[in-house]
């Protein structure tokens, strides 16, 4: 390790700051992180964040201030990195992010980045609502659940649906309404969704699965056959969803794909040694459907 | 003489209850002017409209014969009205030099000048020979000193009229001479002073007029010359009492009578040293001194509120540690505490809730009094000690000062204790009602409560105490037979041996 | 007093009564809330007989309330007493992952039949009351600010609850328990027996005992009921404890709901809305005058401006500009000095005019 | 009868009175124990007494700081602002705007921000003082107006990349031996210097101080109580805007998600710096050492670097309740006592 606040021997000394322990997803995460990132190789200071920008910043600082060999980070947000990253830049320590891009003036003040596509996430689901509705007449009533207004996630993850759902004009989103990406919320919302629009809905698109989950709930007590009557996908890919679509109530979830602590341990590796790496690792992730839930269920960690 | 205050036909009503009719008053330059009544008369509603807090509903008022009419006590001062509100109205937190100087600060390239805050502080209190640390919060002194500091910040104007609503409630004879020295000193130089009392000798000794109100009405206006005690008491009440005779039965205790309370050694740092006490059952132990002399002291520890360093408690003979009021008003002892805003009442409750506050404390809060006994404990009450209030559900905030005192009272009474303890119960409370408090007092004694009566007067200790225990400097300094000389017990209390 | 005038002293006529009535204007704003509604959306207001069960708007808005009506007047008795309780949402979310963990661990070590539903209760509320119990410690013995006391467990307690769940949303596998959050008696959903329960049981307890009015001394006056006696400190750790109770109720309610504990989100929120609800209501946030039925009915306002932001259908950027926009206008309506305001204005125009 | 033993008395009372003073004491006990935590910081983990480290407390804490200490008068008169993390979020929003979208240059932008900012502390101070509605409720529905405001210009988070701005937001003041202090941080100082001069020296101060004491006697006492009332909102809203400027200094972006729950730590730093929530007493300079305390049991946390997240909130609030129960036990009488001069 080069720093003074450095550990043993010469492990790598890495500095990780998550975002928080928002979700299962964020969990998962994290213990695949944590689970990569090992002694004796490693030797990890964790930080979280508690979902605020400004304290991520602050443990930038002071995984500067302690001289950690790399850091790593999941942004909560895309702008604000420039000045902290510059200071690490100063310091000559390699960043690398995970998870979610950030916008810099300077691309180099960053190493690498390895993570999802919250906007491509957002154009698989509507791919899979389009290729559902085939031969389908219009118009297709959609309600979409939206993750915590203004976040990231659920920003990219609505302009990546609308984005391609536009493109075919049997499709309309007749009500949008934000969910907090929680289960208790979509329920409510769904709710109240159900209540506005009579019967009147055919698919369901939930920026994340707990929202499906509870909507799936509030589907069910008002009578109608979820995954039936109205066609479900979320994003995120938990172990909840796969156990609601094997019950035939949720139609597909697109991956998102938590578990690139190995990857990331990796990239880790090769920029501390100083070796050339990509500056974009995608993630393998997938499209999953009722017809493989109930073989990909018993592979799920999260 | 010019008049410098005039109104005339004053009418405000709060609610259902009509304050003042008609009232009127009129100050000249150069004089002391008493204001008169009994407890809810309206004096310090009147007060209330010439100087801005309230706005009165019909009448006008008038200043160098022009006619005014403040909004606001800010409005007031600037037209040269300084004034004392009958309940200390400064701010507790800040300190006594903040206080005298709020809202006139000495200013020093535009910011506060504090050492000239203080220095001036000093000075103002100076006026009353009295000798603070002006840095202290006020909060951190008896309310005869927040008293003294509230009429000291009243002379720091420099105002036309000065309104003292009952500015000696909570003063002793030594302040009260200071406080009178310097009314006399204003006066010369051609201040209009108005003054509220309820001691019928003090106004005698200051006052050049008197203006008597009665139910919200104007009586008349006087000078001291032409009405003597007995007419002016009767002017105030409408009927003539009879006042203060002597108590017949002095010394009439059994001395076989069970001792109920007994306090032995009782010492707490920086309050009380080695104090030893004992009131019997069916005798009223008068309690003597001077302001922080330790009476109120000696109280809270017999009470439970504050804990003894060292020394013993005995109730009926068996030794008892109070840790709590509740545990004394659980064995059945009773404090009517001094200060009546910050300890005695709860504003906002009614009169009823009020009353029966204490009795319920001590049967529970599971076991609630039927709401019928509740009605008729308060209306009993309101009527032995003539509250006067538009009802038992209107909330003692809304009651005059002195009937605020008299609920305080009764909510004792009608516990009714084995020990009652009065701390200055008398305060503020108009010449008829406090015959009648004495009387009923001592009927209860009679009937066989044991009474510790607090009191700065010392016609109140003569007439009522069987047994006089004074304190002195945090000591006890003697004790008296009841009845005694004034002047033997006025001796032990200032130290003339 | 003087005199009291003879026409004041006859009782006032029904109407003006009625405006007199704390609650009269939290129940107008009510009222127009859901009129409101029924204007936009002539459905709104229908309630419908369907399986045996009461279906409508109106249900559900008091059925979502329930949890926050419980939450609220465990706060308004702490408020009352001069304190505050910013713990709730944690206290909830503790609740509802001791619950789904205890559901957990019993049903797969075997258990069947209602052990696990009344192990899953007990637990909770036993926890929940204990988290009661340390705020209250921390305000009454030590005298820590109720603001700060509470902090350290609105901070604290989601980590705890977390270190319960594993950082995992415990989903709970087991019907009985949902019953709790779902069921439906007598046509109604079961929360709103719950809360109308708690909330019958409190009233009585008020208006029977002697408590409503130590409390409304402790709150008004904290000197001046010790010396009358009043066991002001005893009753206030009491209160946090039954706050803690009501929040643990309520995270029982939610959990069951959704059939599952998500400690990191249960709850998000809830202090505000439960101080909200009881300022709505009446109370004084300085202490001392307080209405239970109020905040009652704070609850249902908030839960109506929830669900009237759904039911228009604005965009979810919308959201927090329409509620703050209608709770100024709730405000508004609730204050005398905005009405005199308003009628002055009415009445000068109509004088120029006549 | 004479008073003499009255006045001897008092006399006495005055003897010894700094060690006793309650105001002091409280004030020095929350110093020391800074100071007691960060020693313990220093022998725990290597490199944690590094003057660095403490500057860093500074600059990340900055707009909390500035936030802070318009708090700090709002409790003081007895009320509390609930809308100052919202209004930030705001002011970076519209800030990030005004500057990306539309062509502003920074500096009148930054005017605008904090007219707007200082206009809607007032509107809501007189919504709270006119209509004698709760600060509790009003300033949570300017939160919700605030955030709302604030997502409605944008959903997404705004970069901030103007020449001007970068400058300001990347300057350095060095302070000799590699280390170095932020623009943002000396604003916030300054804003602590001009605070604490308002709240001791000046009559706007005294009467906030008075209102905290007793809002009727204040009144009676002619002291100009409404006005002052619509001021301390406008203050804590035009400190709040400021913040939120800090703030795009800080992350060069405009977002309204910034802030979050930003309100609840300026009111726990103003109360655990000393200030009674009921209002009348508590010192700016307290309120300092209420955000460095919380700054500090961040940075302990972030220099253990084990902690998972739930240990992470479960230390916070251990750490938060140690501090708070050695406070309470070493200043025995409390935060009680006057708001003095200082
Ligand atoms: N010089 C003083 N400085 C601060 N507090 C004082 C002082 N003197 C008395 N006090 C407080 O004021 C209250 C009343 O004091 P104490 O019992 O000594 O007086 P007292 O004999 O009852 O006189 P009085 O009640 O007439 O003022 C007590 O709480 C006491 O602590
Ligand atoms: N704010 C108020 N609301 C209702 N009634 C009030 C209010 N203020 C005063 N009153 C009533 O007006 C009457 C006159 O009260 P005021 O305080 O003027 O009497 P006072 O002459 O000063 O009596 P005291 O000698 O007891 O101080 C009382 O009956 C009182 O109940
Ligand atoms: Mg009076
Ligand atoms: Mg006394």
């Amino acid at each position: 390790g080069g720093g003074e606040g450095g550990g043993a021997g010469d492990s790598i000394t890495v500095g990780f700051s998550q975002v928080g322990a928002e979700s299962e997803w964020r969990t998962a995460n994290t213990r695949s992180v944590k689970e990569a990132l090992a002694p004796p190789e490693f030797n990890l200071r964790f930080s979280d964040a508690q979902q605020k920008q400004e304290n991520q910043i602050k443990a930038l600082r002071s995984f500067i201030a302690q001289g950690v060999d790399v850091i790593a980070f999941s942004p909560v947000v895309e702008t604000g990195w420039d000045t902290v990253l510059q200071e690490a830049k100063a310091a000559g320590i390699p960043v690398v992010l995970t998870d979610r891009a950030v916008k810099v003036s300077d691309e180099s003040l960053y190493a690498t980045f390895i993570g999802s596509d919250f906007v491509e996430e957002g154009r698989r689901a509507a791919r899979w609502v389009i290729e559902d509705s085939e031969g389908k007449p219009g118009p297709i009533r959609i309600v979409e659940l939206q993750g915590t207004v203004g976040s990231a996630p659920a920003n990219d993850r609505m302009r990546g649906f609308k984005e391609v759902i536009g493109e075919d004009d049997r499709f309309v989103i007749v009500r949008s309404q934000s969910g907090d990406f929680t289960r208790a919320k979509g329920k409510e919302v769904m709710e109240a969704f159900l209540k506005a629009e009579g019967g009147n809905i055919d698919v369901l698109f939930a920026h994340n699965d707990d929202m499906a989950i509870g909507a799936i709930q509030a589907i069910e007590e008002a009578g109608l056959r979820p995954g039936t009557d109205i066609r479900i996908v979320s994003i995120d890919g938990v172990r909840g969803a796969f156990e609601a679509m094997k019950a035939g109530k949720l139609n597909a979830t697109v991956e998102c794909n938590p578990l690139l602590g190995p990857q990331l341990a990796q990239l880790i590796r090769d920029v501390h040694a100083g070796r050339e790496v990509p500056r974009r690792v995608v993630v393998e992730e997938g499209v999953f459907t009722q017809d493989q839930a109930e073989a990909e269920l018993p592979n799920r960690k999260y | 003489m010019s008049h410098v205050l005039h109104a005339q036909g004053l009418r405000k009503r709060f609610g259902a209850t009509v304050a003042l009719d008609g009232a009127g008053l009129c100050l000249r330059a150069g004089e002391i002017h008493a204001l008169m009544g009994q407890n809810g008369a309206g004096k310090s509603t009147l007060i209330k409209l010439l100087t801005g807090v309230e706005r009165p509903d019909a009448g006008t008022v008038e200043l160098d014969g022009r006619p005014i009419a403040p909004s606001s006590p800010l409005e007031a001062q600037r037209e040269g009205i300084s004034t004392v509100y009958q309940e200390v109205n400064l701010c507790p937190n800040l300190s006594v030099a903040e206080n005298l100087h709020a809202g006139r600060y000495p200013r020093r390239f535009g910011l506060i000048d504090w050492r000239r805050v203080r220095a001036g502080a000093r000075e103002l209190l100076g006026r009353l020979h009295l000798d603070l640390d002006v840095d202290r919060p006020l909060a951190s002194y008896p309310v005869a000193i927040q008293q003294m500091v509230a009429i000291a910040r009243a002379l720091g104007v420099s105002a036309k009229v000065l309104i003292l609503d009952e500015p000696t409630s909570s003063l002793d004879e030594g302040e009260v001479q200071e406080l009178f020295a310097v009314m006399r000193r204003l006066r010369e130089q051609g201040m209009a002073i108005l003054f509220v009392t309820h001691f019928l000798d003090q106004v005698y000794a200051v006052s050049d007029r008197i203006t008597v109100l009665r139910n919200g009405t104007l009586v008349g206006e006087y000078t001291p010359g032409e009405l003597p005690q007995a007419a002016l008491v009767k002017a105030m009440v409408g009927r003539d009492v009879a006042l203060a005779e002597g108590r017949a039965d002095h010394a009439g205790i059994a001395a076989d009578a069970p001792v109920v309370l007994e306090a032995r050694g009782l010492s707490r740092r920086g309050a009380l040293h080695t104090v030893d006490l004992q009131v019997r059952a069916g005798e009223v132990v008068a309690l003597g001194g001077l302001l922080g002399s330790g009476r109120t002291e000696l109280a809270r520890l017999l009470f439970g509120l504050d804990r003894a360093d060292e020394g013993t408690l005995l109730l009926e003979g068996a030794r008892v540690d109070l840790r709590h009021p509740a545990d004394a008003v659980e064995r059945g002892l009773a404090l009517c505490p001094e200060e009546r805003k910050t300890e005695g009442i709860v504003a906002e409750l009614s009169v009823r809730e009020n009353i029966v506050l204490a009795l319920q404390a001590r049967r529970g809060w599971w076991r609630a009094l039927p709401r019928s006994r509740q009605d008729e404990l308060a209306r009993h009450y309101v009527e032995l000690l003539g509250v006067r209030t538009a009802g038992i559900e209107t909330p003692v905030g809304a009651l005059s000062g002195g009937n605020q005192q008299k609920v305080v009272l009764a909510r004792w009474l009608a516990t009714r204790p084995k020990l009652l303890i009065l701390d200055e119960p008398t305060r503020g409370i108009d010449i008829a009602a406090k015959q009648e408090i004495m009387g009923e007092v001592v009927r209860l004694a009679r009937e066989g409560m044991a009474v510790l009566f607090i009191s700065a007067e010392l016609e109140e200790l003569t007439r009522l105490g069987d047994r006089i225990v004074v304190l002195r400097e945090r000591r006890k300094a003697g004790e008296l037979p009841g009845g005694s000389e004034g002047a033997r017990v006025l001796d032990l209390i200032a130290g003339h041996a | 007093m003087a005199t009291t005038d003879p026409d004041a002293q006859a009782p006032l006529p029904l109407h003006r009564r009625m405006l007199a009535h704390p609650l009269f204007w939290p129940l107008l704003a009510l009222a127009l809330l859901l009129l409101g509604n029924g204007l936009l959306n002539p459905g709104f207001l229908a309630l419908e007989w369907r399986d045996g069960r009461l279906y409508g708007n109106l249900v559900d808005i008091a059925n979502r309330a329930a949890p926050l009506v419980l939450v609220s007047m465990g706060m308004t008795l702490v408020i009352a007493a001069r304190g505050l309780d910013i713990s709730v949402g944690a206290v909830l979310a503790i609740a509802a992952t001791v619950a789904a963990w205890t559901i957990g661990r019993m049903t797969a070590g075997g258990g069947t039949g209602l052990a696990p539903l009344f192990a899953a209760i007990g637990a909770a509320l036993a926890t929940a009351a204990l988290c009661g119990l340390w705020n209250g410690v921390l305000v009454v013995k030590v005298g820590m600010q109720p603001i700060i006391a509470t902090l350290i467990l609105m901070v604290a307690g989601r980590g705890v609850a977390q270190l319960i769940s594993g950082g995992n949303i415990l989903t709970i596998y087991y019907p009985p328990y949902s019953f709790l959050g779902t069921g439906f008696l007598f046509g109604l959903p079961f929360p709103l027996y719950v809360a109308g329960a708690l909330f019958v049981v409190l009233a009585l307890l008020l208006d029977r005992t002697a408590l409503g009015m130590f409390i409304r001394a402790i709150g008004h006056n904290p000197a001046a009921a010790r010396v009358a006696g009043v066991r002001a400190r005893a009753i206030t750790l009491w209160l946090y404890v039954f706050s803690g109770f009501c929040a643990g109720l309520a995270g029982l309610l939610v959990s069951s709901n959704v059939a599952s504990a998500d400690a990191n989100n249960a709850g998000q929120l809830l202090e505000l809305d439960a101080i909200l609800a009881v300022a709505l209501g009446g109370t004084a946030l300085a202490g001392g005058r307080f209405s239970l039925a109020g905040s009652v009915v704070g609850a249902l306002i908030i839960q109506a401006l929830t669900t009237t932001i759904y039911a228009i259908g604005v965009p979810p950027q919308v959201n927090y500009v329409v509620k703050a926009l209608l709770v100024v206008a709730v405000l508004l309506l609730q204050s005398p000095e905005f009405r005199a305001r308003v009628r002055a204005l009415a009445r000068r125009p109509a004088r120029g005019g006549a | 009868m004479s008073a003499v033993p009255l006045r001897a008395l008092l006399r006495g009372g005055g003897v010894a009175r700094l060690w006793r003073d309650p105001r002091y004491a409280s004030l020095a006990v929350t110093v020391s124990l800074f100071v007691a935590m960060s020693v313990a910081g220093g022998v725990l983990y290597d490199g944690f007494l590094r003057p660095q480290v403490f500057l860093n407390l500074l600059i990340d804490n900055s707009f909390l700081l500035i936030v802070a200490v318009g708090m700090t008068f709002v409790i003081l008169t007895g009320g509390i602002d609930l809308s100052v993390g919202a209004v930030i979020a705001f002011s970076t929003v519209l800030l990030a705007s005004l500057v990306q979208h539309h062509g502003w240059h920074p500096l009148p932008a930054i005017g605008a921000v904090l007219v707007l900012g200082t206009g809607f502390g007032a509107l809501m101070g007189v919504l709270i003082e006119r209509y004698r509605l709760q600060p509790f409720v009003v300033t949570l529905a300017g939160m919700f107006l605030a955030r709302g405001a604030a997502t409605l210009v944008s959903v997404d988070s705004i970069g901030i990349d103007h020449a001007f701005h970068v400058a300001v937001a990347s300057l350095r003041i060095p302070l000799g031996g590699r280390t170095s202090i932020s623009a943002g941080a000396l604003i916030a100082l300054l804003v602590v210097a001009v605070g604490a001069l308002l709240a001791a020296k000046t009559r706007f101060g005294r009467t906030v101080y008075a209102i905290g004491g007793n809002v009727q006697s204040a009144h009676l006492m002619g002291l100009p109580v409404k006005r002052t009332l619509v001021q301390v909102y406008a203050l804590s809203g035009f400190c709040s805007a400021l913040a939120g400027v800090v703030y795009t200094f800080y992350m060069l972006s405009g977002y309204s998600l910034h802030a979050t729950g930003l309100e609840l730590d300026a009111i726990a730093a103003v109360v655990i710096g000393g200030t009674l929530l009921a209002g009348g007493s508590g010192y700016v300079l307290g309120t300092v050492f209420g955000v460095l305390v919380l700054g500090l049991i961040q940075t302990l946390i972030a220099f253990d670097g084990t902690l998972s997240s739930w240990w992470t909130r479960i230390a916070i609030g251990v750490l938060l309740l140690a501090f708070c129960l050695l406070q309470r036990l070493l200043a025995r009488t409390g935060p009680a006592g006057g708001g003095g001069h200082g």
